[in-house]
């Protein structure tokens, strides 16, 4: 196979944006270039965005909102803005909904966790809150303890064969008992797009809350709450900053405002409130209700910076772009001996991350030889065991690309499978 | 920075003297608002007759800037229709957060003029708009139980 | 007043450590020096903290645990050496007893938060929770929040008029129903240090959990965990990444090793489980196990080389350099007409924050005529509002110093105050 | 990266055909360890009698590095006295940690030496170490349970 540099759909510009990240230019032991194919898992960060946190930290860091000096004013602007970047990438109705967390992890389960407590959303003993088959641990275990800890019943839509949603029992899933119904919009592990608005609307008309882990979808699918119908839009967006060419230590958590506003709320301490007496604390409004202590100031300022160079390249371009790599990528493992893709095969209708099998060689064996030739992919259970367990396998590789992958890149993986299948002498 | 921008003599005047300050007893509602960054507050009370702001009176704690535009507050809009109060409101608050960039109306806001320059200072802007935000508050509290016409309920922030 | 640049105790190589230090070299609006005194609401950070981190974004970034290829291996070790750093830092009797949170205020809701759960420890109707008037809101709220929803009662150690806790009813305060004792190390706003050893003995001695919040103790005191008899050894000791010149969106809990193996999880996602399956989940060991999600992988990072970086000087010089600034502050503010200074007036038996009010004029307006001058300092209630109340004032003003903290400064900022005095034309 | 230095023949060899798999009956302990990382998993059990390990018996799922360790473990302790099975433990468990720096030796460890190189690769100790542990906690159970002398139960992972 040779590099098809001229895919449809790939970045124009793609040399010039591999030169905003530095890390691409490493060569790794053995003198080998780097081919990065696990930005699932987390994504490389832009020269911008380093850049940016740098000048924060050397020039204007202070804290934020309670100090009134002039640093103290720069760094909330800085902060601030961070937001108004944040809300303007998912197309936000307001900056106010827009509440950073420490991962996607932190606000989902900030959802799960706030709604055990006393409130009109409260869950409890005959409730359901309806999660899915092929959620990330992180959009399962806070439901999980949600339910445990109140009574509530857990229940699960399943899987097709080929890695879509099993929406056949959605009238017995959905039902008036229902409460919340969580969901991943992209499958980290299968690349699955699920139908949101669909399933939000479903959902609406029951009365339940929607919340959608957005952790694969913000990375690499135009977003735009203001333009969808209200019945249509999730009451709950999560995703994380690593992934979308941000650091780590901040998520985000978009909550419609008159929900969030009428949450209890989840961890207390500076920031979060109006007053504090010795007999009781109010709370103050939204955003800042749920930032408890001091809030990732910096990395509000690198995740800032990270949106908007991803908006100045364009969503759909970059989404563009990974269909594009996706499809040649799937083309180019299916010619490879003994092995089979999870999830759905038509790159049109699904994320960049491909987990596959291979026949003969266990998921580690084959990362650890595609990492001896510098290729990055990831193997295990992705954080999503009741996925693997349903399609009969403990674990799998994984590769994702992302807006900085070559077709070239593409080759490196196909051309080190083929090598370990002769490196494990299989025939 | 321009420190004499911000502490104009009208602003400090108003400080050292606020007019209107004390809790009355008339009125239909009253507020509570705090500034929760600096834990500025202020308990303010709205009196509501014929249409008019017959009185707000309050009782605040904060800097010069939060007292000094408490002060400014009652001058301008104690004894105004409420349509025409909640007309100087939107012109205070629009000045406060035009950034220094909005022409103050003296017409509209008399003493008031002398907050532009607390506009350019982003930290000092809520001590400004404190107790204005107290007022709007409870204005339309007020409107609500006396039933009079004018406010414009929608609004409320 | 002259700069006394030989006062003992001052670290002598403070022109050299102010060197570190990029963000000392602004000029502010109208072409001020820069003067923080604000180091107590956030210390700024060393070249060396930011190179770190920019190493690791620009060279070795990747997920950690989960990824086992190169970078994950580099970036996994990275982050344990940062582990391995803080658990130095505190003379942590064991690495894995170090958990990394987004700051301090999350350490301590976390703690409070699992403590609302089933298990060994939880805290119920008819037990206490202490705490006392000087904490900060983050280790007041969550635990009014902790007896509000389990209908636990919370109670308050008062404060004497010289700032120091009241202990004169300790023993109706700590009693067999005591659950919780938590309270703060080195008071943000009055200076006070309290007396770990003899509160941690006393609620021991009645089988209760001790939690300290060390957030402004770990920047100016040597701590040493391993060092203290075990009566007298918190079990829980929580810091904040940014005060220790550390980057934000990182925090620490350590807590015994024992305890935190039995306390019921608090976020639930990816790297905190050992098995998850769609009936139930089975945690991790620590310190995953209270884990959940992508940590604050370059922050850890950061902050390890932030420790390693105080440790290079060493904590004990630091403390005394604190001790010697702030001698000389308390003497030079005390020169000032109408200013009174809250909390102990003994600086070797305080910390490094001074509140202060200055009659006739409100905290805020100080702080603003101060920062005309380039002299950054804090106004408000410090989110210490039960402290501010207890002194019958709604706010105050604070100077905080640190390592690179000199005596000019402090001079300039009497100097500043003296002006404030003038502009406001106080007699 | 020496990819050889990793799978040595011995380990691919015991990786195709693993030694002493599968769960038998007798046996005093079950225990199940998962690797949390990467989801390997181990189901083992462990008979002993009269002071030796009769049986060590084992189900598990994982790469070639995990399962190649748990047959070489079943060949190394399977008929040992326990207090000799738990010094090739050691040994074992020290040549892992040794970070490539341990010289393995031969007269205790047999085929175990040819995972001197997986010490090498810190993302795969855990792999090699799983059953090992495994063994170790189920041995300390079954001596528990048979009060069998000869057991450091105070050295329980
Ligand atoms: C004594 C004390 N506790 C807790 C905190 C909270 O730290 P953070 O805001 O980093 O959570 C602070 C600082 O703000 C503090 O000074
Ligand atoms: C679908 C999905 N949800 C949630 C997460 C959790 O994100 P984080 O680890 O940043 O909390 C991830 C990534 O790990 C993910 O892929």
């Amino acid at each position: 196979m040779t590099a098809a540099l001229s895919l449809p759909g790939l970045l124009s510009d793609l040399a010039v944006i591999r030169q905003d990240f530095p890390i691409l230019e490493r060569t790794l032991a053995g003198d080998r270039p780097l081919v990065y194919l696990d930005s699932a898992n987390t994504s490389q960060k832009p020269q911008v965005v380093i850049d940016t946190m740098v000048d924060h930290l050397e020039r204007h860091n202070a804290n934020i909102a309670r100090a009134m000096h002039q640093l103290g004013a720069e760094a909330t602007e800085a902060f601030e803005a961070g937001r108004d970047k944040v809300a303007a990438f998912l197309g936000a109705p307001s900056r106010d909904e827009v509440i950073f967390t420490k991962n996607a992890s932190e606000a989902l389960n900030l959802v799960a966790n706030v709604l055990a407590w006393k409130g009109p959303f409260q869950v409890g003993e005959g409730d359901d809150v309806v999660i899915t088959e092929m959620e990330h641990h992180s959009n399962i275990v806070p439901w999980q303890l949600l339910s445990q800890r109140t009574g509530a019943s857990l229940k699960w839509f399943g899987l097709t064969d080929g890695g879509e949603l099993d929406l056949s029992n959605i009238d017995e899933l959905i039902t008036e008992r229902t409460k919340v119904v969580a969901f991943t919009w992209v499958s980290n592990m299968l690349g699955t797009i699920n139908p949101v608005a669909e399933l939000t609307r479903r959902a609406h008309a029951v009365g339940a809350l929607v919340v959608v882990d957005a952790s694969q979808a913000a990375p690499q699918l135009p977003i735009d709450l203001s333009a969808m119908v209200p019945e249509e839009r999730p009451d709950f967006v999560v995703f994380t900053g690593h992934k979308v060419v941000g650091p780590t230590g901040i998520g985000v958590l978009w909550g419609r405002g008159d929900l969030l506003e009428q949450l209890p709320p989840f961890l207390g301490g500076g920031e979060m409130i109006a007053t504090v007496t010795m007999e009781k604390s109010t709370y103050a409004g939204i955003p800042h209700r749920f930032e408890a202590g001091t809030p990732p100031i910096v990395e509000a300022v690198g995740l800032g910076a990270a949106v908007e160079y991803l908006g100045h390249i364009g969503l759909d371009r970059i989404h563009a772009h990974e269909q594009a790599i996706t499809a040649y990528a799937l083309e180019g493992l299916q010619t490879i001996k003994g092995l089979t893709v999870m999830g759905p095969l038509d790159a049109t209708q699904r994320g960049g991350a491909i987990s596959f099998e291979l026949e003969g060689v266990h998921p580690h064996d084959i990362a650890q030889v595609l990492d001896s030739r510098g290729v990055a992919v990831r193997a295990g259970h992705h954080c999503a065991k009741p996925a693997h367990q349903r399609f009969g396998v403990q674990a799998s590789t994984r590769m994702s690309s992302y807006l900085y992958t070559t077709p070239a890149e593409i080759d490196a993986l196909v051309e080190g499978l083929e090598y370990t299948r002769s490196y494990f002498k299989l025939g | 920075m321009d420190l004499d921008a911000l502490y104009q003599d009208i602003i400090l005047d108003h400080y050292k003297n606020p007019h209107g300050k004390g809790l009355r007893e008339e009125f239909e509602a009253e507020v509570h608002h705090v500034n929760p960054t600096c834990g500025d507050e202020i308990t303010l009370r709205v009196h509501i007759e014929d249409g008019r702001v017959a009185d707000v009176s309050y009782d605040s704690q904060g800097c010069s800037i939060s007292q000094a535009s408490a002060s400014v507050l009652y001058e301008l809009v104690h004894g105004k229709p409420v349509d025409e109060a909640m007309a100087i409101h939107a012109k205070f608050q629009e000045l406060m957060q035009g950034k220094g960039q909005v022409e103050p109306d003296e017409d509209v806001l008399e003493d008031g003029i002398a907050f532009a320059g607390v506009a350019k200072f982003p930290a000092r802007v809520k001590c400004a708009l404190l107790s204005w935000m107290a007022w709007k508050d409870a204005t339309v509290q007020s409107i609500g139980q006396t039933g009079a016409a004018g406010g414009n309920q929608e609004e409320k922030a």
